[in-house]
Protein backbone atom coordinates (compact mmCIF):
# COMPACT_ATOMS: atom_id res chain seq x y z
CA UNK A 1 0.00 0.00 0.00
CA UNK A 2 0.76 3.67 -0.01
CA UNK A 3 1.37 5.69 2.81
CA UNK A 4 2.34 9.47 3.04
CA UNK A 5 4.76 9.64 5.92
CA UNK A 6 5.62 13.12 7.64
CA UNK A 7 8.18 13.85 9.99
CA UNK A 8 8.70 16.24 12.39
CA UNK A 9 11.65 17.53 15.15
CA UNK A 10 14.54 15.16 15.08
CA UNK A 11 13.17 12.49 12.93
CA UNK A 12 12.96 15.10 10.02
CA UNK A 13 16.32 15.58 10.42
CA UNK A 14 17.32 12.17 11.01
CA UNK A 15 15.26 11.43 7.33
CA UNK A 16 16.70 14.26 6.09
CA UNK A 17 12.84 15.44 4.91
CA UNK A 18 9.37 16.56 6.20
CA UNK A 19 7.34 13.85 4.21
CA UNK A 20 7.89 11.24 2.33
CA UNK A 21 5.65 8.46 -0.02
CA UNK A 22 6.41 5.00 0.67
CA UNK A 23 5.23 1.72 -0.26
CA UNK A 24 5.21 -0.64 2.09
CA UNK A 25 2.93 -4.35 3.20
CA UNK A 26 3.42 -2.99 6.80
CA UNK A 27 -0.67 -3.29 7.79
CA UNK A 28 0.17 -1.46 11.36
CA UNK A 29 2.04 1.40 13.26
CA UNK A 30 3.89 -1.56 14.89
CA UNK A 31 4.97 -3.37 11.49
CA UNK A 32 5.79 -0.07 9.98
CA UNK A 33 8.45 2.15 12.15
CA UNK A 34 10.83 -0.55 12.07
CA UNK A 35 10.93 -0.62 8.28
CA UNK A 36 11.07 3.56 8.22
CA UNK A 37 13.89 2.71 11.13
CA UNK A 38 15.61 0.60 9.30
CA UNK A 39 15.55 2.94 5.78
CA UNK A 40 16.22 6.71 7.72
CA UNK A 41 18.49 4.79 10.75
CA UNK A 42 16.22 6.22 13.01
CA UNK A 43 17.61 4.95 16.60
CA UNK A 44 14.67 6.29 18.56
CA UNK A 45 12.76 3.45 20.05
CA UNK A 46 9.40 3.03 19.41
CA UNK A 47 8.10 3.20 22.94
CA UNK A 48 9.44 6.75 23.31
CA UNK A 49 6.54 7.38 20.28
CA UNK A 50 2.94 8.13 19.46
CA UNK A 51 1.80 7.53 16.08
CA UNK A 52 -0.98 9.98 14.78
CA UNK A 53 -2.87 8.91 11.43
CA UNK A 54 -4.86 11.08 9.11
CA UNK A 55 -4.40 13.90 12.05
CA UNK A 56 -5.61 11.83 14.57
CA UNK A 57 -3.70 9.88 17.14
CA UNK A 58 -3.97 5.80 17.10
CA UNK A 59 -2.76 2.87 18.73
CA UNK A 60 0.09 0.76 17.08
CA UNK A 61 -2.13 -2.01 15.90
CA UNK A 62 -4.41 0.44 14.08
CA UNK A 63 -5.24 -1.18 10.81
CA UNK A 64 -4.02 1.17 8.02
CA UNK A 65 -5.56 2.14 4.81
CA UNK A 66 -4.42 2.90 1.28
CA UNK A 67 -3.02 6.65 1.59
CA UNK A 68 -3.29 6.64 4.96
CA UNK A 69 -1.22 10.22 6.33
CA UNK A 70 0.85 8.78 9.27
CA UNK A 71 3.21 10.50 11.79
CA UNK A 72 5.28 8.76 14.12
CA UNK A 73 5.21 11.54 17.21
CA UNK A 74 8.30 11.87 19.11
CA UNK A 75 8.49 12.95 22.75
CA UNK A 76 6.80 17.04 22.53
CA UNK A 77 8.54 19.93 23.87
CA UNK A 78 6.14 22.39 23.18
CA UNK A 79 5.45 25.29 26.21
CA UNK B 1 -14.36 27.30 18.17
CA UNK B 2 -10.40 28.46 17.90
CA UNK B 3 -9.68 28.90 21.59
CA UNK B 4 -6.41 27.06 20.58
CA UNK B 5 -3.82 28.64 17.87
CA UNK B 6 -0.80 28.54 16.87
CA UNK B 7 1.27 31.59 15.64
CA UNK B 8 4.14 32.60 13.60
CA UNK B 9 3.76 35.82 14.56
CA UNK B 10 4.81 37.72 18.13
CA UNK B 11 1.64 36.74 20.32
CA UNK B 12 -0.19 39.81 21.06
CA UNK B 13 -1.15 39.30 25.30
CA UNK B 14 -3.25 42.60 25.23
CA UNK B 15 -5.38 41.58 22.16
CA UNK B 16 -5.99 37.83 23.55
CA UNK B 17 -6.52 38.90 27.29
CA UNK B 18 -9.81 41.43 26.43
CA UNK B 19 -11.19 38.00 24.54
CA UNK B 20 -11.79 37.30 27.76
CA UNK B 21 -13.51 39.81 29.02
CA UNK B 22 -17.10 38.75 30.64
CA UNK B 23 -19.13 40.54 32.87
CA UNK B 24 -19.30 37.46 35.10
CA UNK B 25 -16.07 37.16 35.70
CA UNK B 26 -14.09 38.37 38.55
CA UNK B 27 -10.76 36.57 37.99
CA UNK B 28 -8.66 36.29 35.02
CA UNK B 29 -5.37 34.13 35.42
CA UNK B 30 -2.29 34.66 32.36
CA UNK B 31 0.86 32.70 32.01
CA UNK B 32 3.33 33.23 29.30
CA UNK B 33 6.09 31.16 29.39
CA UNK B 34 8.84 33.11 27.84
CA UNK B 35 11.88 32.43 25.97
CA UNK B 36 15.04 32.25 28.61
CA UNK B 37 18.46 32.39 28.56
CA UNK B 38 19.67 29.27 29.78
CA UNK B 39 17.65 25.60 29.99
CA UNK B 40 20.20 22.52 31.79
CA UNK B 41 22.74 25.02 32.50
CA UNK B 42 23.49 25.35 29.25
CA UNK B 43 23.61 29.38 27.62
CA UNK B 44 20.31 29.45 24.69
CA UNK B 45 20.50 31.78 22.04
CA UNK B 46 17.59 31.46 19.91
CA UNK B 47 15.70 28.70 19.70
CA UNK B 48 12.47 27.40 16.72
CA UNK B 49 8.92 25.88 17.20
CA UNK B 50 7.76 22.98 14.92
CA UNK B 51 4.50 21.96 15.13
CA UNK B 52 2.79 19.08 13.53
CA UNK B 53 -0.46 21.34 12.68
CA UNK B 54 -3.24 19.53 12.26
CA UNK B 55 -3.02 17.22 15.30
CA UNK B 56 -1.76 20.67 17.55
CA UNK B 57 -4.96 22.55 16.49
CA UNK B 58 -7.41 19.41 17.41
CA UNK B 59 -5.09 18.20 20.50
CA UNK B 60 -5.20 22.01 21.52
CA UNK B 61 -9.00 22.21 21.14
CA UNK B 62 -9.48 19.30 23.30
CA UNK B 63 -7.52 20.60 26.10
CA UNK B 64 -9.73 24.12 26.05
CA UNK B 65 -12.94 22.43 26.15
CA UNK B 66 -11.55 19.90 28.95
CA UNK B 67 -10.14 22.41 30.72
CA UNK B 68 -13.96 24.34 30.72
CA UNK B 69 -16.12 21.27 31.49
CA UNK B 70 -14.05 20.17 34.49
CA UNK B 71 -13.11 23.11 36.37
CA UNK B 72 -15.80 26.39 37.05
CA UNK B 73 -14.42 28.76 34.63
CA UNK B 74 -16.11 31.11 32.03
CA UNK B 75 -13.28 31.19 29.13
CA UNK B 76 -10.29 30.15 28.40
CA UNK B 77 -7.76 30.41 25.49
CA UNK B 78 -3.76 29.26 24.61
CA UNK B 79 -1.85 30.69 21.57
CA UNK B 80 1.50 28.58 20.91
CA UNK B 81 4.24 30.22 18.69
CA UNK B 82 6.22 28.40 16.16
CA UNK B 83 9.02 29.69 14.13
CA UNK B 84 12.16 31.16 15.03
CA UNK B 85 12.00 32.63 18.75
CA UNK B 86 14.75 35.04 20.43
CA UNK B 87 15.00 35.28 24.31
CA UNK B 88 12.37 37.31 25.86
CA UNK B 89 9.73 36.19 23.31
CA UNK B 90 6.51 34.70 24.37
CA UNK B 91 6.20 31.06 23.15
CA UNK B 92 2.95 30.34 24.64
CA UNK B 93 0.45 32.12 26.51
CA UNK B 94 -2.78 30.78 28.32
CA UNK B 95 -5.41 32.99 29.90
CA UNK B 96 -8.42 31.84 31.43
CA UNK B 97 -11.42 33.73 33.00
CA UNK B 98 -13.45 32.84 35.67
CA UNK B 99 -15.71 34.24 38.58
CA UNK B 100 -13.64 32.81 41.07
CA UNK B 101 -10.05 32.93 41.48
CA UNK B 102 -9.19 29.22 42.67
CA UNK B 103 -10.54 27.86 39.59
CA UNK B 104 -8.70 30.36 36.86
CA UNK B 105 -5.40 29.97 38.54
CA UNK B 106 -6.50 25.53 38.74
CA UNK B 107 -7.24 25.61 35.26
CA UNK B 108 -4.47 28.11 33.64
CA UNK B 109 -1.88 25.50 35.16
CA UNK B 110 -3.82 22.30 34.33
CA UNK B 111 -3.79 23.84 30.62
CA UNK B 112 -0.01 24.48 30.64
CA UNK B 113 0.86 20.90 32.12
CA UNK B 114 -1.47 19.27 29.40
CA UNK B 115 -0.41 21.25 26.44
CA UNK B 116 3.40 20.86 27.03
CA UNK B 117 2.48 16.75 27.84
CA UNK B 118 0.28 16.37 24.56
CA UNK B 119 0.46 18.85 21.93
CA UNK B 120 2.64 18.07 19.16
CA UNK B 121 5.07 20.82 18.84
CA UNK B 122 8.97 20.42 19.53
CA UNK B 123 11.44 23.00 20.18
CA UNK B 124 15.35 23.07 18.97
CA UNK B 125 16.96 25.23 21.08
CA UNK B 126 20.05 26.97 19.98
CA UNK B 127 22.89 27.05 22.43
CA UNK B 128 25.87 29.41 22.45
CA UNK B 129 28.49 27.37 21.71
CA UNK B 130 27.25 27.23 18.38
CA UNK B 131 25.44 23.51 19.28
CA UNK B 132 21.75 22.73 18.73
CA UNK B 133 19.01 19.91 19.64
CA UNK B 134 15.65 19.01 19.04
CA UNK B 135 14.21 18.55 22.63
CA UNK B 136 12.65 15.54 23.34
CA UNK B 137 12.08 15.50 27.16
CA UNK B 138 10.93 12.19 28.11
CA UNK B 139 13.52 10.99 30.68
CA UNK B 140 15.70 9.80 28.30
CA UNK B 141 18.89 11.52 26.55
CA UNK B 142 18.23 14.16 23.94
CA UNK B 143 20.83 13.17 21.33
CA UNK B 144 19.38 9.54 21.82
CA UNK B 145 17.33 9.03 18.43
CA UNK C 1 11.01 49.34 46.20
CA UNK C 2 7.40 50.44 44.70
CA UNK C 3 6.50 47.13 43.66
CA UNK C 4 3.28 47.84 45.37
CA UNK C 5 1.47 50.70 44.45
CA UNK C 6 -1.95 52.40 44.47
CA UNK C 7 -3.48 53.66 41.44
CA UNK C 8 -6.49 55.92 40.68
CA UNK C 9 -6.31 55.30 37.32
CA UNK C 10 -6.85 52.35 34.94
CA UNK C 11 -3.99 49.83 35.69
CA UNK C 12 -2.26 49.27 32.46
CA UNK C 13 -1.59 45.82 32.64
CA UNK C 14 0.66 45.50 29.60
CA UNK C 15 3.13 47.97 30.69
CA UNK C 16 3.49 46.20 33.99
CA UNK C 17 3.94 43.25 32.38
CA UNK C 18 7.07 44.53 30.60
CA UNK C 19 8.21 45.58 33.70
CA UNK C 20 8.96 41.91 35.02
CA UNK C 21 10.87 40.66 31.59
CA UNK C 22 13.84 39.37 32.45
CA UNK C 23 16.36 36.90 30.35
CA UNK C 24 16.58 34.81 32.69
CA UNK C 25 12.89 34.59 33.88
CA UNK C 26 10.68 31.99 31.33
CA UNK C 27 7.65 32.01 33.03
CA UNK C 28 5.29 34.90 33.76
CA UNK C 29 1.96 34.46 35.57
CA UNK C 30 -0.49 37.17 35.96
CA UNK C 31 -3.54 37.45 37.62
CA UNK C 32 -6.36 40.49 37.43
CA UNK C 33 -9.13 40.81 39.66
CA UNK C 34 -12.04 42.06 37.02
CA UNK C 35 -15.13 44.16 38.65
CA UNK C 36 -17.99 41.58 37.78
CA UNK C 37 -21.47 42.00 38.49
CA UNK C 38 -22.81 40.15 41.19
CA UNK C 39 -21.33 39.31 44.36
CA UNK C 40 -22.88 36.86 47.07
CA UNK C 41 -26.25 36.67 44.94
CA UNK C 42 -26.98 40.32 44.46
CA UNK C 43 -26.51 42.19 41.31
CA UNK C 44 -23.64 44.64 41.41
CA UNK C 45 -23.46 47.90 39.28
CA UNK C 46 -20.81 49.68 40.65
CA UNK C 47 -17.73 49.96 43.59
CA UNK C 48 -15.53 52.07 45.07
CA UNK C 49 -12.09 50.97 46.88
CA UNK C 50 -10.46 53.00 49.61
CA UNK C 51 -7.16 52.56 51.37
CA UNK C 52 -5.13 53.86 54.00
CA UNK C 53 -2.51 54.54 51.93
CA UNK C 54 0.70 54.66 53.92
CA UNK C 55 -0.02 51.53 55.83
CA UNK C 56 -1.65 49.95 52.46
CA UNK C 57 2.55 50.66 50.98
CA UNK C 58 4.36 49.14 53.45
CA UNK C 59 1.77 46.07 54.09
CA UNK C 60 2.25 45.53 50.24
CA UNK C 61 5.89 45.96 49.70
CA UNK C 62 6.04 43.79 52.58
CA UNK C 63 4.29 41.29 50.98
CA UNK C 64 5.64 41.58 47.98
CA UNK C 65 9.34 41.33 49.47
CA UNK C 66 7.97 37.99 51.28
CA UNK C 67 7.35 36.30 48.40
CA UNK C 68 10.43 36.84 46.08
CA UNK C 69 12.35 35.60 49.28
CA UNK C 70 9.85 32.61 49.94
CA UNK C 71 9.79 31.76 46.33
CA UNK C 72 12.47 31.13 43.59
CA UNK C 73 10.66 34.28 40.99
CA UNK C 74 12.74 36.98 39.66
CA UNK C 75 10.43 39.38 40.14
CA UNK C 76 7.12 40.22 41.35
CA UNK C 77 4.63 43.26 41.11
CA UNK C 78 1.04 44.59 42.32
CA UNK C 79 -1.22 47.70 41.64
CA UNK C 80 -4.66 48.09 43.65
CA UNK C 81 -6.94 50.25 42.18
CA UNK C 82 -8.94 52.88 44.42
CA UNK C 83 -11.32 55.08 43.89
CA UNK C 84 -14.48 54.52 41.70
CA UNK C 85 -15.06 51.22 39.43
CA UNK C 86 -17.30 49.70 36.74
CA UNK C 87 -18.06 46.26 35.64
CA UNK C 88 -14.95 45.15 33.72
CA UNK C 89 -12.54 47.27 35.28
CA UNK C 90 -9.24 45.94 36.72
CA UNK C 91 -9.37 46.19 40.51
CA UNK C 92 -5.72 44.65 41.40
CA UNK C 93 -3.13 43.32 39.00
CA UNK C 94 -0.37 40.87 40.29
CA UNK C 95 2.42 39.59 38.15
CA UNK C 96 5.22 36.95 38.64
CA UNK C 97 7.74 36.21 36.77
CA UNK C 98 10.16 33.20 37.55
CA UNK C 99 12.46 30.60 35.77
CA UNK C 100 9.81 27.59 36.05
CA UNK C 101 6.09 28.21 36.41
CA UNK C 102 5.75 26.02 39.80
CA UNK C 103 7.22 28.81 41.99
CA UNK C 104 5.07 31.35 39.25
CA UNK C 105 1.76 30.27 39.67
CA UNK C 106 2.26 29.39 43.65
CA UNK C 107 3.64 32.77 44.28
CA UNK C 108 1.29 35.26 42.19
CA UNK C 109 -1.64 33.24 43.98
CA UNK C 110 0.09 33.51 47.35
CA UNK C 111 0.66 37.81 46.92
CA UNK C 112 -3.45 37.37 46.20
CA UNK C 113 -4.42 35.74 49.16
CA UNK C 114 -2.28 37.87 51.61
CA UNK C 115 -2.92 41.70 49.72
CA UNK C 116 -6.71 40.60 50.34
CA UNK C 117 -6.45 39.44 53.69
CA UNK C 118 -3.75 42.05 55.13
CA UNK C 119 -3.48 45.23 52.61
CA UNK C 120 -6.14 47.85 54.79
CA UNK C 121 -7.88 48.03 51.51
CA UNK C 122 -11.96 48.11 51.58
CA UNK C 123 -14.35 47.67 48.96
CA UNK C 124 -17.59 49.41 49.12
CA UNK C 125 -20.44 47.81 46.65
CA UNK C 126 -23.33 49.60 45.27
CA UNK C 127 -26.05 47.19 43.93
CA UNK C 128 -28.45 47.44 41.01
CA UNK C 129 -31.46 48.20 44.13
CA UNK C 130 -29.74 50.82 45.76
CA UNK C 131 -28.43 49.65 48.22
CA UNK C 132 -24.93 50.03 49.19
CA UNK C 133 -22.37 48.55 51.54
CA UNK C 134 -18.57 48.51 53.04
CA UNK C 135 -17.47 44.70 52.82
CA UNK C 136 -15.90 43.82 56.24
CA UNK C 137 -15.40 40.21 55.27
CA UNK C 138 -14.48 38.16 58.57
CA UNK C 139 -17.60 35.97 58.97
CA UNK C 140 -20.10 38.05 60.45
CA UNK C 141 -22.74 40.20 59.09
CA UNK C 142 -21.40 42.87 56.92
CA UNK C 143 -23.97 45.69 58.23
CA UNK C 144 -22.92 44.61 61.72
CA UNK C 145 -20.47 48.02 62.81
CA UNK D 1 -3.54 63.52 75.52
CA UNK D 2 -3.78 64.59 71.85
CA UNK D 3 -4.65 61.62 69.33
CA UNK D 4 -5.47 62.38 65.87
CA UNK D 5 -7.77 59.42 64.36
CA UNK D 6 -8.38 58.59 61.10
CA UNK D 7 -11.48 56.32 59.71
CA UNK D 8 -12.15 54.08 57.21
CA UNK D 9 -14.95 52.67 55.27
CA UNK D 10 -17.93 52.31 57.62
CA UNK D 11 -16.24 53.29 60.43
CA UNK D 12 -15.86 56.46 58.66
CA UNK D 13 -19.86 56.42 57.66
CA UNK D 14 -20.74 56.06 61.07
CA UNK D 15 -18.03 58.58 62.51
CA UNK D 16 -19.18 61.13 59.39
CA UNK D 17 -16.03 62.34 59.33
CA UNK D 18 -12.42 60.61 57.58
CA UNK D 19 -10.37 62.08 60.64
CA UNK D 20 -10.80 64.32 63.64
CA UNK D 21 -8.18 65.45 67.18
CA UNK D 22 -9.72 64.51 69.96
CA UNK D 23 -8.04 64.62 73.51
CA UNK D 24 -7.95 61.16 75.70
CA UNK D 25 -6.50 60.21 79.48
CA UNK D 26 -6.41 56.71 77.32
CA UNK D 27 -3.26 55.19 77.10
CA UNK D 28 -3.31 52.30 74.77
CA UNK D 29 -5.16 51.34 72.31
CA UNK D 30 -7.82 49.10 74.06
CA UNK D 31 -8.55 51.84 76.76
CA UNK D 32 -8.99 54.38 73.23
CA UNK D 33 -11.60 52.57 71.28
CA UNK D 34 -14.39 52.30 73.82
CA UNK D 35 -14.47 55.91 74.11
CA UNK D 36 -14.63 56.53 70.57
CA UNK D 37 -16.97 53.93 69.83
CA UNK D 38 -19.41 55.81 73.12
CA UNK D 39 -19.02 59.23 71.32
CA UNK D 40 -19.34 58.25 67.82
CA UNK D 41 -21.87 54.77 67.83
CA UNK D 42 -19.45 52.28 66.62
CA UNK D 43 -21.12 49.33 66.63
CA UNK D 44 -18.32 46.71 65.40
CA UNK D 45 -16.33 44.86 68.41
CA UNK D 46 -13.04 45.55 69.03
CA UNK D 47 -12.13 41.64 68.30
CA UNK D 48 -13.05 42.71 64.49
CA UNK D 49 -10.08 45.26 64.36
CA UNK D 50 -6.41 45.88 63.73
CA UNK D 51 -4.94 48.86 65.40
CA UNK D 52 -2.41 51.23 63.40
CA UNK D 53 0.07 54.09 65.08
CA UNK D 54 1.89 56.54 63.08
CA UNK D 55 1.53 53.91 59.68
CA UNK D 56 2.59 50.61 61.73
CA UNK D 57 0.13 48.18 62.93
CA UNK D 58 0.38 47.42 66.38
CA UNK D 59 -0.67 45.60 68.85
CA UNK D 60 -3.43 46.37 71.38
CA UNK D 61 -1.64 47.45 74.64
CA UNK D 62 0.91 49.86 72.78
CA UNK D 63 1.96 52.91 74.34
CA UNK D 64 0.11 55.84 72.78
CA UNK D 65 1.89 59.12 72.81
CA UNK D 66 1.01 62.78 72.39
CA UNK D 67 0.05 63.46 68.66
CA UNK D 68 0.18 59.60 67.60
CA UNK D 69 -1.75 58.67 64.46
CA UNK D 70 -4.30 55.84 65.17
CA UNK D 71 -6.62 54.36 62.83
CA UNK D 72 -8.80 51.26 64.11
CA UNK D 73 -8.91 49.12 60.75
CA UNK D 74 -11.70 46.90 60.24
CA UNK D 75 -11.96 43.75 57.91
CA UNK D 76 -10.22 44.72 54.89
CA UNK D 77 -12.13 43.59 51.62
CA UNK D 78 -9.47 44.33 48.95
CA UNK D 79 -8.83 42.26 45.86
Amino acid sequence: MNYRLRYFASLADVAGCGEETIVSDAHTPRALYPELATRHGFRMAMDRLRVAVNGALVDWEHALADNDEIVFLPPVSGG
Amino acid sequence: MMRFRLSDIAIDGAAERRALAADAAGACVVFEGWVRDHNDGRSVQRLDYQAYAELANNEGERIIAEAISKFEVTDARCIHRIGNLVIGDIAIWVGVAAAHRGSAFDACRWIVDEVKLRVPIWKNEHYADGDSGWLHPDGKAVAEY
